[in-house]
């Protein structure tokens, strides 16, 4: 699959709804690099969900501007913009009447391909979303909620778009498949290096899934917009520092794996528990003190030791 | 485009050849009666057994002498067909004579003698650009009919005797209760003032005789029920009923195009209708529920006019 | 005076005497059924089913237009609704009469009567299945590029064609019913024999052989567009 | 064939108001005749229906005999009851408005089965949490619930009665039906004002019915 990426700009973009006194969104400038996953996250009316509708003109800008690889979206046909971002919402939007392989070929066939193409591209899709390809005749009402969601980013990503849209697409989900889902999700990019804008609620997703993560203030104000480690360790300010919650220097440990410090040599000694070199540093603390030993061995992949950690190294 | 346009060609073209032809037609007939196109026959009908049955004789006999022959259906009651055939809507219709004089007409003083009723009828359609054609043999009044167990009951021989009836309701079509031939009559000719009326519009009286609803109800002398044994149609003294031989009523502009030829074909139907034929004719239709085309067809073959 | 009427007495032939049933006015004569079929029921059940295909047809059409513009214009709903609901609380026979002054005793004032009573469901279920159609499959339209037009062909009619044929189906059933009330304005229809069955001092056979023709043919149009919504409407299944 | 059309003229209707004016009371007394009918035969529907249509809902049984009910009565024509009731029960009152409550049932029993059926399935569940008798879930919560669409049902049932008790003028049912019937006395005049009268009744009825409608919708709206 030929990945592509777009740039995404807003400058100075604003949004002022005539019956407020407060713009929903207040002169946002932000670049998000082609291939990185931005994260608008903030308290409710902090005008996240209407900033990712400005790029997709689902609301239009009141002032400045907004530029996918250079050229500003007020340029654009407004359907030929739309069929070139993918969008996926909280709620899905599945068409109900449709079944699976129809709702994935709705751009491609308005793009004019053909049966045989979507087949191919639905079954190519589902396998990539986690999908068994025997799903494409059936319809949405027979699909659980987290096999929908999945359904929604194949069709987001039927047209290879160079930008995504997602709204809070895992917010009515259950913990543990919303787990799952994330998990997938960056594994997709990791292949696909799409530029994604995602907006969420949920602190802790944001740090998760983003590769940076734009705070925003009630009257759509941008706090901060920076990557994960650097808004918890170095919150411009106490809105921010209080967003991310007094647990911040804890979430921050959740950012690097234990292979990404440095390790004491490993002297062997016999009984001390393993642990994984992937594991993030938050995790290993969290085994560390409930296994009442101050002392393990982290092992790579293969079970080859590569050192030893106690609680001091990671907080270090 | 190309072929709608020949097709609309084409179309012309038998347009002016069909006017040509009938210029033609009209130049060369003009002088010769006999080869005077047959006029169009509009028959309408009332709304009950027998008008149905007489509707389908006289059109079928015009049809079988090449007359075309149009059936406007049932109208309603004598006030609507009046209205249809005085509108243009129909150009015939059989009716009754009496109905004509005293009902359409309103005659203040009733004709006495049947032929008194046809002449009074006829002067008066006359007077808007109707005519009659000859009246049949038989007549079919209305009658007062009660069920037998009642007459005997209450010892009526006559609509006179219905005083001693205690409650005395009577069933109709719904025209009979605004009409001098039916419960007018019974009220102001008659003085059964009390008289409690029952409008039917479609069910037949002899079901609410039946039932018991009723006392008596409008029954016509040649429905096949009064031949039952069943009822007895009470005398009407005082005449109210009128006289009621059946004639055709048409159009003067349909008489004149159709000329002594199509009023020969009408009166040759209407002399065999006695009221024997009719009786027959109606039990066919009403108690061996045979329709009244099929009815009109055999009477018309039987009798060498269909 | 009376013109005389000579020549010799009529030859009154035999018409066929009815059954004992058909004579003492039987519940169920199949004798009466299998002489009358051909020229009684049939012609009246092909006048019946014309009846109302061309209302239905018609109503349909005139829902259609009245339903999309009472949609996408909210102001128009309330007096377009409520003019259909106006003309379906008007007695049939009424209705019936009151546009006789206008278009006389035809079949188009059966018609424009038998109309009127579908619009009321018609338009009523149309908007309805319009305005039910999901947001979220509205917003996910749009948002995928879908013009107004598109989004309406692929998404909001066939997500409001569940409910539109649910109201067909009403409409239709209905229809059949009422327009057996036709003959009191134009003598077609099933409702015709019942009418002379009740003249014919009530025959029972012509009655219940004409009124079970009307039920059964309601009937067999529901279950065949029941069938017909399952048929093109496969997600509703699911 | 159109006899009357010629007859019309833009006075029709000004006449009709005028026959209405002329003949006041055998209007009033006519217009009497045909709500009595409507009326007992809806009251009776209504007494028969409701009790059945909200059991079952409760139940949540008999959904194929709501909804069959509810085509069968569509599919029924009034003049063939009209005609079936006239060899059973005669001609007279009883008939048609044996006639009238077969048709009356049918909308009123199916909704006030899917009212009942359809109540919120958490406020039942609460109710009966809190310790009420199904008597009392179904008086207390589900009725009130379901009001709306219970008085939806009547204000169907209404329409369709008072149009057919019209109709049983053909039977000798009396009522606004019989002036309708009977051009022949009346003239169009008086049919036309025989079908203003009636569409009048039936329009005041569903007016009236209709306000019930919203006031209860918006009671259980913001009960809810």
């Amino acid at each position: 699959m030929a990945t592509q990426a777009a740039e995404l700009v807003f400058d100075e973009a604003t949004k002022q709804y005539p019956d407020r006194p407060e713009p929903a969104v207040d002169r946002l400038s932000l670049t998000v690099p082609a291939g990185e996953i931005c994260v608008l996250v903030g308290p409710s009316g902090g005008g996240k969900t209407t900033a990712l509708k400005l790029v997709n003109r689902l609301i239009p800008l009141t002032s400045g501007d907004i530029r996918i690889d250079g050229r500003s979206i007020n340029d654009q046909d407004v359907t030929e913009l739309r069929r070139s971002i993918g969008y996926v919402i909280q709620q899905v939007g599945l068409f109900p009447h449709m079944t699976v392989e129809a709702n994935i070929g709705t751009v491609p066939r308005l793009y004019g391909r053909s049966r045989q193409w979507i087949r191919e591209r639905t079954a190519e899709l589902l396998e990539l979303v986690g999908l068994d390809p025997s799903y494409a005749k059936r319809y949405p009402a027979q699909l659980s909620g987290g096999q929908r969601q999945r359904v929604g980013l194949a069709r987001a990503l039927a047209a290879n778009p160079p930008l995504m849209l997602m709204d809070e697409p895992y917010s009515a989900i259950d913990p543990i498949v919303r787990a799952r889902l994330q998990d997938e999700f960056l594994r997709l990019q990791r292949e696909l290096r799409k530029t994604v804008l995602f907006v969420t609620h949920d602190i802790d997703e944001a740090i998760k899934v983003g590769d940076r993560i734009a705070i925003l203030r009630e009257g759509g104000r941008l706090a901060q917009y920076d990557t994960p480690e650097n808004i918890l360790l170095k919150p411009a300010d106490e809105f921010v520092a209080q967003f991310v919650g007094a647990d911040r220097a804890l979430k921050a440990l959740s950012l690097r794996t234990l292979g990404q410090i440095s390790l004491r040599p490993g002297t062997w000694l016999d009984g001390l528990p393993q642990i994984d070199a992937s594991t993030n540093l938050r995790d290993a603390l969290g085994f560390l003190l409930a296994g009442g030993s101050d002392r393990a061995i982290v092992v790579d992949d293969d079970g080859n030791p590569l050192g030893t950690v106690t609680p001091e190294d990671i907080v270090r | 485009m190309f072929r709608k346009h020949t097709r609309r060609a084409a179309k012309a073209a038998f347009a002016i050849s069909l006017g040509v032809a009938l210029l033609i037609g009209l130049t060369a007939g003009s002088g010769l009666a006999a080869a005077k196109a047959k006029p169009t026959v509009v028959v309408g009908t009332k709304n009950f057994t027998e008008e149905y049955i007489l509707g389908q004789l006289y059109g079928q006999a015009l049809a079988a002498k090449g007359y075309t022959v149009k059936y406007a259906g049932s109208i309603g009651s004598s006030e609507l067909a009046d209205t249809a055939i005085t509108s243009g809507k129909i150009n015939f219709y059989p009716e009754y004579t009496g109905v004509l004089a005293l009902d359409i007409a309103k005659l203040k003083n009733a004709p006495k003698s049947a032929s008194a009723t046809y002449a009074a009828a006829k002067t008066f359609e006359e007077t808007r650009k109707l005519t009659l054609l000859a009246a049949t043999p038989f007549y079919d009044t209305d009658t007062v009919t009660v069920l037998k167990t009642t007459a005997d009951k209450y010892g009526l021989k006559a609509i006179g005797d219905l005083k001693k009836v205690p409650s005395f309701s009577y069933a109709g079509f719904p025209e009979c209760a605004t009409r001098a031939t039916c419960l007018l009559g019974l009220k102001n000719t008659y003085g059964l003032k009390q008289t409690k009326f029952v409008p039917l519009a479609s069910v037949s009286v002899y079901t609410l005789l039946d039932q018991g609803k009723v006392t008596g109800g409008d029954g016509f002398s040649t429905d096949p029920e009064q031949a039952s044994g069943k009822y007895v149609a009470l005398a009407d003294t005082k005449h109210i009923f009128g006289f009621q031989n059946v004639a055709p009523v048409l159009t003067q502009e349909l008489a004149q195009a159709g000329g002594s030829d199509l009023a020969s074909v009408v009166n040759a139907v209407s002399s065999k209708l006695t009221l024997a034929a009719m009786q027959a004719m109606n039990k066919a239709v009403a108690v061996d529920k045979k329709t009244p085309q099929a009815v009109a067809a055999a009477f018309l073959k039987a009798n060498g006019l269909g | 005076m009376i013109p005389v009427l000579g020549g010799s007495g009529p030859v009154i032939p035999s018409f066929g005497s009815g059954s004992s049933c058909e004579q003492n006015n039987g519940w169920w004569c199949t004798d009466w059924l299998r002489e009358h079929w051909g020229d009684t029921l049939q012609p009246a059940l092909v006048q019946h089913i014309e009846l109302v295909a061309i209302a239905i047809a018609a109503g349909f059409l005139i829902a259609s237009v009245l339903a999309i513009a009472g949609f996408r214009y909210r102001l128009l709903d309330v007096p377009v609704g409520g003019f259909a609901d106006f003309l379906y609380t008007i007695p049939s026979i009424a209705l019936f009469q009151l546009l006789v002054p206008f278009t006389g005793l035809t079949v188009l004032t059966v018609e424009i009567a038998l109309t009127s009573y579908t619009l009321f469901v018609l338009y009523r279920n149309m908007v309805a299945g319009l305005r039910g159609v999901p947001e979220d499959a509205l917003e996910a339209a749009r948002g995928m590029g879908l013009t107004r037009v598109q989004t309406f062909f692929r998404v909001e009619l066939p997500l409001a064609s569940p409910a539109v044929l649910a109201g067909l189906r009403i409409a239709t059933v209905s229809t059949v019913s009422i327009a057996t009330v036709a003959a009191f304005v134009v003598p077609k229809g099933l409702g015709e024999p019942i009418f002379i069955g009740l003249d014919q001092n009530l025959f029972k056979t012509e009655i219940l052989a004409a009124g079970g023709l009307a039920i059964l043919l309601a009937l067999a149009a529901d279950v065949a567009l029941a069938w017909f919504a399952r048929a093109v409407t496969p997600w509703s299944r699911a | 064939m159109s006899v009357l059309a010629d007859q019309f003229t833009a006075h029709t209707f000004v006449d009709a108001f005028r026959f209405i004016g002329d003949n006041a009371s055998l209007m009033l007394s006519k217009t009497g005749q045909t709500c009595e009918l409507a009326f007992a035969a809806l009251g009776i529907a209504l007494a028969l229906a409701l009790p059945l249509g909200l059991w079952l809902g409760h139940r949540h049984r008999g959904l194929f005999l709501a909804l069959g009910v509810s085509t069968l009565g569509r599919a029924l024509p009034i003049i063939v009851l009209i005609a079936f009731g006239l060899t059973v029960l005669g001609v007279g009152f009883w008939n048609n408005t044996a006639a009238l409550v077969v048709l009356g049932i049918p909308p009123i029993l199916t909704n006030a089965y899917f009212a009942v059926d359809g109540a919120d399935r958490d406020a039942v569940e609460a109710a009966r949490g809190m310790g009420l008798t199904e008597r009392q879930v179904l008086l207390r919560i589900e009725l009130p619930l379901g009001l709306p669409l219970i008085v939806a049902g009547v204000r169907i049932s209404a329409v369709f009665v008072i149009a057919s008790a019209t109709i049983a003028a053909i039977a000798g049912g009396g009522g606004l039906g019989d002036i309708i019937v009977n051009q022949a006395s009346y003239g169009l005049a008086g049919v036309i004002a025989g079908s203003l009268c009636v569409s009048a009744v039936a329009l005041l009825t569903a007016l009236a019915l209709g306000l019930v409608h919203r006031a209860v919708s918006r009671s259980t709206t913001a009960r809810a």
